[in-house]
Parts: structure tokens; C-alpha cells; sequence
């Protein structure tokens, strides 16, 4: 198996099994920090190579799947799933936008097998990152003229995530390569130890959710397998659509397919205030983040496969 | 065993979640809070545990020491603002201080 | 300056060794206690300097607002089953609380 | 509600710059102090933010659980040497606490 | 000389020189994870290479010697040294474990010189850990119906040491080599680094026991040193007997000559709680330590040569 | 560009945003115990090559340095720019000494170009960092006998920013050239990598400056550069005078021209309290510090190059 799922498994069983493993909150803040790093610097530097006008139609059609998810997920959880307004749209917020954790695991699953992608893929992961915030406050609020957009603005591009991941970019993008390599030790060569460290955490603060996954029960659980798996459909389409390789289809996939838990929870705190981070996270982290790891992406890149071979 | 005099004040304790402390500090700042202090904390009440895993999860414990007016004028704006919807607990108790001038508005 | 009735609680505070703090919250869950705050410490008293280089020399600040009885029982059951064997004090004091129905068993 | 007789000590608190920790300590031990806990802190005074980015710009919140008189010896001290230069507060306020003898000098 | 030494004394100075000089206890916690895990995974990747059964000798060999050294040094403590039981059980329990860290160095000591010892010491160190503490336990309680067996086991097994330590021995152990590959440059490249740095924070917070020294006195030092002595003789003849190389028999007295510092004293301080852990400590941290990282290795070297060429 | 000064600027723009990125304190301080051991450990090595006595005239050429800047700044801040005395000799104790953050990305510019420079450059570091301290207090004080000396020098020599390079360089200095080898990845590999994290936090804490900046204006923000334009003159002219090299003449500019936010703040803050320290960081780190990194260091290599043309 690779060792980085093993290493979420560990934090899983520790967690669940109440030891007394526990990481410092700085240990966490460092090793993010490292890892959004690292994935902006990654786009920045593959942007380097590419004529900017021809990313037009992938950013837009991300901007698309960040704007349909949560319209798709609201109804879902609203009238189905009976969640309050708020909380259905902050739900519906969180599986809009995207996971950088998934889609560092995706990527290092890739490089174990050597398969190529899109170099314009982190770029996407920013973009996606964002449009869903802004549906999910007007699901929650309606088009009210009470929002104050300018905070709103603040909260959402000045987040942490979205500061690293933008930050990383334009210095890949505006750096010497041979400055760059010179960083390489720290933000490419440890990326996938950095990332086993992650994803310990991770396992811990997942299993933390077992308590409420408890409470909220099954439709939480059902939602949480169900739309990542709908979200990887339309990210491959889409990748396809975009005449992508198979590499970049299933991380179009994977894109879709996973839900946010930095810059959404962060966000919907401030912005829509009534809803209960328990619900959005216990789904988020508690269930489709171990989905997502364990079982979706061999999924996701079967399902690439699949398209690849049959339209 | 006053130090001198008119030396009494109010300290108002919040405990809340940490995602608040930049708003919780502009407000301070507007209602005319003399100062603050500030540390990181974990906990568990009402909404259940928090334990300072992550940022989502971590709790800060903040300290207002000033007049009587402005920690009822404090207090009633976080109930008003944060109460219904936050992880949040706050007290009031009496200290003395040792330069009153200080704690003024 | 109450801000409403039955207003006042007992603010329980107890600086202990960071080793005892998954017992000592399991301990305030089974005796009633109707939340809790945690700090990280360090400090000097009879058992000596604990300056939290690492783990076995750190402390933790614990914060139990509550009724008077609550305080008592808790105080009494950290007496006799830590007291003896741990670095750890303990103090009670009187506070005014926004919402007394959060700080009931 | 006392838990014994003799009971009540006075709780100091100061919150000043991370910087004088090792000086603090050292004063406080000349002076009496039966012993004190320290958590690092940040906040706002009249010497502006301190929001604890670096070492230069963090605080420390010392408390002293001691008798009147030697709490008022440990905050004349204060006050004489520290005051006028460095971002300090410092207040008390009263506490019960379950082993009086620990907290004599 | 070992710029790892090195790094133990700069710690060890500034802190008898009371300098300003003090790690954050965060990083302190990251690089003993690190540490753990790194050993873990070692142990775990030479395995692999291993069949199972034929380990078996070593684990009872390394079990025996778990149960004998405490049994040793107790009636020493309490007879000789006059200590209180549960004292004089709890160092005990302290000398029958053993130091991660002092092993570390070994190990560091070793590759510097390019000698190889057999790969499954690693989980020899794993099984070191726990037998002294239940021996402890029962050293100070005798074998009382009173004791909660269950508290006890999850202290032991569960604590952040041991948790890691087996964890990055299942991760080595079930992980693709790629896989494995490309977590190297943090766990294994960084290795040595990383341990300078823990050294660093262990010369600390050894110069922080130079106080307690003063105060209890020529017994527990004459201990400190004496009973690594013991255990390395006990270690090396076992290696031998079990047909290790010299660089194996090497690492088998410095499992037996080092006490424990992180496993022992979490769970003692629980379980034996009368115990005063300033004893345990300032002998095991105060003195054994730095006695077997400053003299103990290369003796123990030369103690295996002497075996090896005699026997 | 070089990446380096952009994660600079990436912090610099983030904190005058006002952005949520806040980096925990325990990573600052990781990322610079390791640029200082790493400083430290550089010089150490190279001093192994070299005979001792060859160094006296570039250490008293350097230690004329640091006791001529601060009576040279002294009298400019208390005469012409009319702050108390104490004030003024602090902010002079600071532009006295040096800043290992500049020094750092100095020698980071010269090794992307490839150039250089004496191997002792390390220990002429540490030599700057501490006569100006030693004047700052004279200048506040007089020879009074109340300065207590020894607490000066405890405050001094004993403070973590020199215990840290003055360790370094002695583990280097002692240190087996293979034994080294084994720590390299982090100490050397990872440097700018973790120079750049530094560097990050730098920005964020410069960008806090922006406040004070405003309050105490032009004559501080006019002082804070000119005054290493004139250090680096200095320091270049004596680096010419010594024989060194154009890339060691650019780094005693460098030393010259940076202003201390370590050591000198930590002993000033005890040792003349009265002086404000918002006024010397201001100085050092809102102002010089951004100017030397951003436009200084290509600056004084110009310099470097002709003076050594010319002379
Ligand atoms: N009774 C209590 N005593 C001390 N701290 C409390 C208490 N109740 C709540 N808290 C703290 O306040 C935070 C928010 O409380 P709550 O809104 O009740 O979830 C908790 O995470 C605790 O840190
Ligand atoms: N008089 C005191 N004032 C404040 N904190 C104290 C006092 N005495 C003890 N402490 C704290 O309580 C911890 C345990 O105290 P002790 O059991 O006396 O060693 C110490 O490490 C301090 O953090
Ligand atoms: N009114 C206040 N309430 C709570 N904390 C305060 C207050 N005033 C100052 N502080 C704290 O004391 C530190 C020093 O205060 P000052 O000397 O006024 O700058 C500040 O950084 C705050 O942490
Ligand atoms: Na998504
Ligand atoms: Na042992
Ligand atoms: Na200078």
C-alpha cells in the first residue's frame, strides 16, 4: 500500500482507539503551510511554460462545476436531507469548493505511477476554491443587500489557504528557475513526507467526528459517499470536455469530487453564522475525506480510464 | 487592602472560538475597551468539545479589564452578536488594579 | 451590577502536571461539571520548577464555572484522589455569569 | 462556602512582556512568592498591540497566589522597577484556596 | 568529533549556563515525532526482507531481558539506596526499558562508521519498551486485585511513544517500496539532522536536572552509572548468544544499558503515582543519558568486539 | 526574481492587507534556530581550514565596525533628530550590530550567482553582533558604576540568538568532516528553503511596522537609509583594505549596513529600558531591513565590483 494512506489510516486508529498521540496545533499550522506552499509553487512554476490566454476555458469551466455543485447539494440536503436553510447552504458551500489535502494525496498517487497532468491544474484548485463561498451565502441569505460584500471579499481572499495557494503561485510564476531549485529541497523534496505527516493529523481530527457522525446518522453518511462520487462524474466530463489527459481528467475528478475544510468552514464561521460547523465538518472531514482517500481516487482514475477509452 | 484609591474594576473573561478573534478585536477596539489580553485555550460546554486540534477547533480566552460601564456595554454587545450562534461563555468578577487611570475608556 | 438574576457561579481554577489532563477531564464529565477551559501553563510551587521544556515538565491551567456544590464536589474529589501524589493547587472565586442556565449540572 | 478555615489568599496577576520572564521569576522568588504559573499571551495597551508574532512582541500572564502583605510587597516592587518602562498591568483580586499553608512565604 | 555529541553539549552548556536559550516545546514534540516515526519505518522496511518465525528467539531474548533488569535493580534501590517502594520500582521500571534517543545515536554512531547490524532490532526496541512497566507496577502494588489492568494496558500500549513507534513499524512493514521511496528525504535523509536537534533539546532539559543531582545525591549517580554498565554486559552476551553480528550485539547492550525517558515515565506517573518522578528522572535523564551517549556507545562498541573476538 | 524576496513580499502584502495568514510562533523560532546553527555551523567548517592568527586583523578591523557606527549614529539621532538620549543610543546599539536575516539572503544572492567570498565571513558575524551592544549601553548611561556588567554580559553572551551561532560554529569547527556530511540535508540542503519561511514571517512582522512607520516619520524612515548606505561604504572599504574578495567585500557592506532585531533588542529591552523599542525596530525592521533585502544587497555588489575596479 502507499504509506501515505497508511499514515492516515494510523491517525484513524489512533484517534478511534483514544491514545494519547496527539500533534501540537503549530506542528499542523507548519506542515499546511508547507503543503499550500509547495502546490501553489508547483502551478506557478508550470505557468512559467504556458501562453496564459489558453487556460480561458478550464477556468471557466471550473468556475461552472464551483457554481453547480452547491446548487445540486442544497436541494439535497435542504428538502430531502430536512436541514435548516443555513445549514444546507453551508454544507452545499463546503462540497462547492475543493479539498487541498485530496488532491495532494491524488497528485502524489499520480507520481507513484507516473502519470502526467495538466500543469495548469493548481491553478484550478485556486479557482475552484472560491466561487462556491459566495453561492453558499446567497443560498443562505438570498440576495440580500444586508450582506456586506466587502467583508465577505476579505474573508475569502485574504483567507490563509487561498493567501498560500495564490502566494505559492505567482512566486513559482514570477521566480529564476534557478532560484527555484534552490527551494526545492524544502517544498518539493519533502512534499510526500510533509504530506504523511498531514495526513496523520488528518486521521486524528477525522476520527474526533466519530461522536457526531453518530448523532447526524445515515443521510449525513449516504450524502457524504454520494456526492463526491456524483462531483467526480462531472469533474472528469468536464477534464474530457476540455480535451485533458487522463492524468489531468481524474484530477478534474478529484476536484469535484472533494469538499472543502479550510477555506469554507473559515468562511462560512463569519458569513453565515447560524450554521452548525459540526454538520459541514463531520461530512466534509468525518466522511468524504476518508472516502475520498481510501476508495475515490483508484475510483476517480478508473473512471478517467473509462471515459478515455469509451467517448 | 486597596493600593489606593478608586481602585476597583471589572474583569470580563470571554471564552469563545478562535475564528473570532479579529472581529472580537475590532469590537473591543470600538466599544472602548482599554485594552486586552489574550490567550489560546481548548475546552469543552455546550457545543461539545474543542480541543485545539486544528484552528476549527481551537478556543481563545480573552481578558478585558476596565470600568463597570464599558464591561455591561461589552457584554451586552457579544450577547447580542455572537451568543446565539457561537461557542461562547463569559464572566465578570472584581479586581483591583494598581493605576485606575489605566482602565479608563 | 448583575446583569440578571441568579447570576452569580463559583469559578473553580486548578494549575496541575499536563500528564494528568485526559484523567482530570474524564473525572469533570462523570462528577457533573457543566464545561471546562484548558490553558497551557508553566510555574514554580512546592514540587518545584516546571518549565515546560517537554511533556513531563508542562502544566495545565483547568477553568470549571459552576454552582456552588459542583465546585465543592469537584474540589473535594481532586483533594483526595490527586492532591497527595501531583503538582497541583487549586482555588475557587466568586463569579458573575451572562447565562447562569449554561452553568448548571 | 469555605472548604477550611483561613482560607482566602489574594490572586495576583500580571501581564507584561515575554521578555522579563527571566527577571520576573528571580524577583519573585527574593520576594516571597510561594510559587506562580505563567501562560504566554498576546493583547493590546496602552503601548499598543503585542500579538505575539515573535518574541519581541509577546506577552506573559504571571499569577501569584500568596498572602496580602507579601502580594503587596511583590506589586510595589513592580510598579517601582518595571512600570514607567515596560507594557505592564497588574491586578488583584481575592481567592479561597484548599491548602492555606502552601501559600505562605 | 560527532557533530551529534556536539549538539548535546551546546544543550547541556547553555543550560548549565543558564543562557536564554530554550526550544519551543511544539518543536521539541515534532522532532521526537519525526524520531519515532523514522525508527518505526526502518524497522518496518527491514522486515519485510524477513521471515517471521525466524524472530522469534530474539523477542523472548529481549522480553527476558524487560522482566530481569528491573528485577535487578529494585531490591539495589530500595535495600541498597533506601528508597521507598514505589521509588525505587518506578526507577526500576525506568532501567528495565529503554531510551529511544540513546538508540538513535547508536544507530547514528554506526552508519558514520558504516558497520551493519541485523534489521529487526527496531522491534526489538518496540518490545523493550512495555515488559518494565508491568514488572514496575507489580514491583510497587505487588499483584493486587486493586490494580485496573485495562488503564494500565491503555496507557502503555496507547501512549504517544509507543503509537508511533509500532505505527512506523506497520507503515514500513506494509508499504510499496516506491511508495516508501519518496517519503525518504523527510524520514530518512533528515534523519541525523533532526536528531541533532532533539539532542540539542535533551542537553536542555538534562542541564535542567543538575539541581536535583545536588540533592539526591552519590547513590543515584553511582546507580546511573553503574546499572548501563550491568545492562550492556546483559545485552551484548544475549546478542551473542542469539548469533547477532557485532554491530547487533552492539545495539543489544545499548537497549539494555539505556532507560527510558518518554514511555516509562508517562505510565508510571499514572499507574504509580506515589512514585516522585524527579528520582526516575534526573537519574535516567540526569545521568544514564549523558553517560551513555557521552561514554557508554563506544564502549559498548568495544565491549561487543571483546565478545565477538573472545567468545 | 529570486523567490526568496518574494516570500518576502508575499508577507509584506499580506500584512499590510491585513490578510488572516499569521505564521505560530514556534515555527519562527524553528526556521531561525536553523538559519542560525546553519550560519554558525558554515563558518565553523571553513575555520577548520584555516590558520587561526590569519583572522586577527579582519576580527579587530571588524569589531572598529561595530564600536564607529553607533558614535557615528548616536549624535545624528540625538542632535539632529532630537530623541532622548536613551532612544537614540538604542536605535545606534542597533545599527551597531548586524542582521543575520540580511546576512543570510546575501550569501543566498551570491551562491544563485555562484561567487565567493572569505570563508570567515561567519565569525566576523558574530563578532559584529556584539560591541555595539556594549556601546549603545554607554552611550544611554555613561561609565556609570550602576551598570551592572556581569548581568550585561549574562544578557549578552548568553542570549539564544548568539548561543545558537557561536555553537554552530564551534560544532562545525570540531566537528569530523563525515559526521557532517550525515546532517547536511538539514542544515545546508534545506537553508533556503527554510530562509524563505523566514522570510515570509519577516514580511508579516515588518508589515505590523507599517503603523509606527507613519507615527514617527520622515526623519526615522530618512535615517533608516542612509544610514546602512554610509555602513556599507564602511564596510566595503574595510573588507577592500583586508585583501578580501569582491563577493567577502560585498558582505562586509552587508554587515555594516544591516541593523540588528535579535540580540539587540533582546539586551537593550533589558539593559536600557527606558529607550522605546517600537522606534529602534521600526528603524531596523520596517525600514532597513525591507531596503536592504529589496534593493540594498544588489547595491552593495555594485559596490563591491568598483571598488575593487578602481582601487
Ligand atoms: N462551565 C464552564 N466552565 C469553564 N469553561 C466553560 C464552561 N462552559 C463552556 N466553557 C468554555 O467555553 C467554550 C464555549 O462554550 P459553549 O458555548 O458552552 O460550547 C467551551 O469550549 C469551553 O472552553
Ligand atoms: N503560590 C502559587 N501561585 C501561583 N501558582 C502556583 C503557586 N503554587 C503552585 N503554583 C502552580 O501550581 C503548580 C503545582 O504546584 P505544587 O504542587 O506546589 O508544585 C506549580 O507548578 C505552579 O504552576
Ligand atoms: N484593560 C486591559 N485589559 C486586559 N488586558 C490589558 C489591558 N490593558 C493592557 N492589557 C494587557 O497588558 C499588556 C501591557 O499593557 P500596556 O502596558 O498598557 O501596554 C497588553 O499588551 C495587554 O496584554
Ligand atoms: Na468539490
Ligand atoms: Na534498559
Ligand atoms: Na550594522
Amino acid at each position: 500500500m502507499d504509506p501515505i494512506i497508511l499514515f492516515f489510516l494510523l491517525g484513524l486508529a489512533a484517534g478511534l482507539l483514544k491514545s494519547e498521540l496527539r500533534l501540537p496545533q503549530a506542528v499542523y499550522d507548519f506542515v499546511s503551510i508547507l503543503l499550500l506552499l509547495s502546490i501553489g509553487l508547483k502551478g506557478g512554476i508550470e505557468l512559467q511554460k504556458q501562453p496564459f490566454l489558453d487556460l480561458a476555458p478550464s477556468v471557466l469551466a471550473t468556475l461552472m462545476i464551483g457554481l453547480l455543485m452547491p446548487l445540486v447539494a442544497f436541494p439535497l440536503l435542504h428538502k430531502l436531507g430536512r436541514f435548516a436553510r443555513a445549514d444546507a447552504a453551508s454544507i452545499a458551500a463546503h462540497y462547492g469548493s475543493v479539498s487541498v489535502g485530496t488532491y495532494a494525496v491524488a497528485v502524489a498517487w499520480l507520481a507513484t505511477r507516473e502519470i502526467g497532468y495538466e500543469p495548469h491544474l493548481p491553478l484550478l484548485l485556486v479557482v475552484l476554491e472560491i466561487p462556491a463561498i459566495l453561492v453558499g451565502i446567497v443560498l443562505a441569505r438570498g440576495l440580500s443587500s444586508d450582506t456586506k460584500w466587502g467583508d465577505v471579499a476579505h474573508e475569502v481572499f485574504l483567507g490563509k489557504g487561498i493567501v498560500l495557494l495564490i502566494g505559492g503561485l505567482l512566486i513559482g510564476w514570477l521566480s529564476d528557475p534557478e532560484g527555484l531549485k534552490a527551494i526545492e529541497p524544502l517544498f518539493m523534496d519533502l512534499f510526500k513526507g510533509i504530506l504523511a505527516i498531514f495526513l496523520l493529523e488528518m486521521g486524528l481530527i477525522a476520527a474526533s467526528r466519530a461522536g457526531s457522525l453518530k448523532r447526524y446518522g445515515l443521510f449525513l453518511i449516504a450524502f457524504g459517499v454520494a456526492m463526491p462520487l456524483f462531483g467526480s462524474v462531472v469533474g472528469a466530463t468536464t477534464g474530457w470536455l476540455l480535451g485533458m489527459s487522463e492524468g489531468g481528467t481524474m484530477l478534474m475528478a478529484v476536484l469535484a469530487a472533494s469538499a472543502s475544510y479550510i477555506a469554507v468552514p473559515a468562511a462560512m464561521r463569519i458569513s453565515v453564522p447560524e450554521a452548525n460547523p459540526t454538520l459541514s465538518l463531520t461530512a466534509s472531514l468525518g466522511i468524504t475525506f476518508p472516502f475520498n482517500v481510501l476508495v475515490g481516487i483508484p475510483l476517480y482514475w478508473q473512471l478517467s480510464e473509462f471515459i478515455h477509452r469509451t467517448l | 487592602m486597596p493600593i489606593q484609591e478608586d481602585y476597583r474594576r471589572k474583569l470580563l473573561t470571554v471564552i469563545t472560538e478562535a475564528a473570532l478573534e479579529t472581529h472580537l478585536t475590532r469590537d473591543l477596539d470600538k466599544l472602548g475597551a482599554p485594552g486586552y489580553t489574550i490567550t489560546n485555550a481548548r475546552g469543552r460546554g455546550q457545543r461539545g468539545v474543542r480541543d485545539a486540534g486544528w484552528e476549527a477547533d481551537s478556543n481563545i480566552r480573552v481578558e478585558v479589564i476596565c470600568d463597570d460601564e464599558t464591561a455591561l456595554r461589552i457584554a451586552r454587545h457579544l450577547k447580542q452578536h455572537y451568543y446565539d450562534n457561537y461557542a461562547m461563555i463569559l464572566t465578570l468578577s472584581d479586581v483591583e488594579v494598581l493605576r485606575p487611570e489605566k482602565f479608563q475608556p
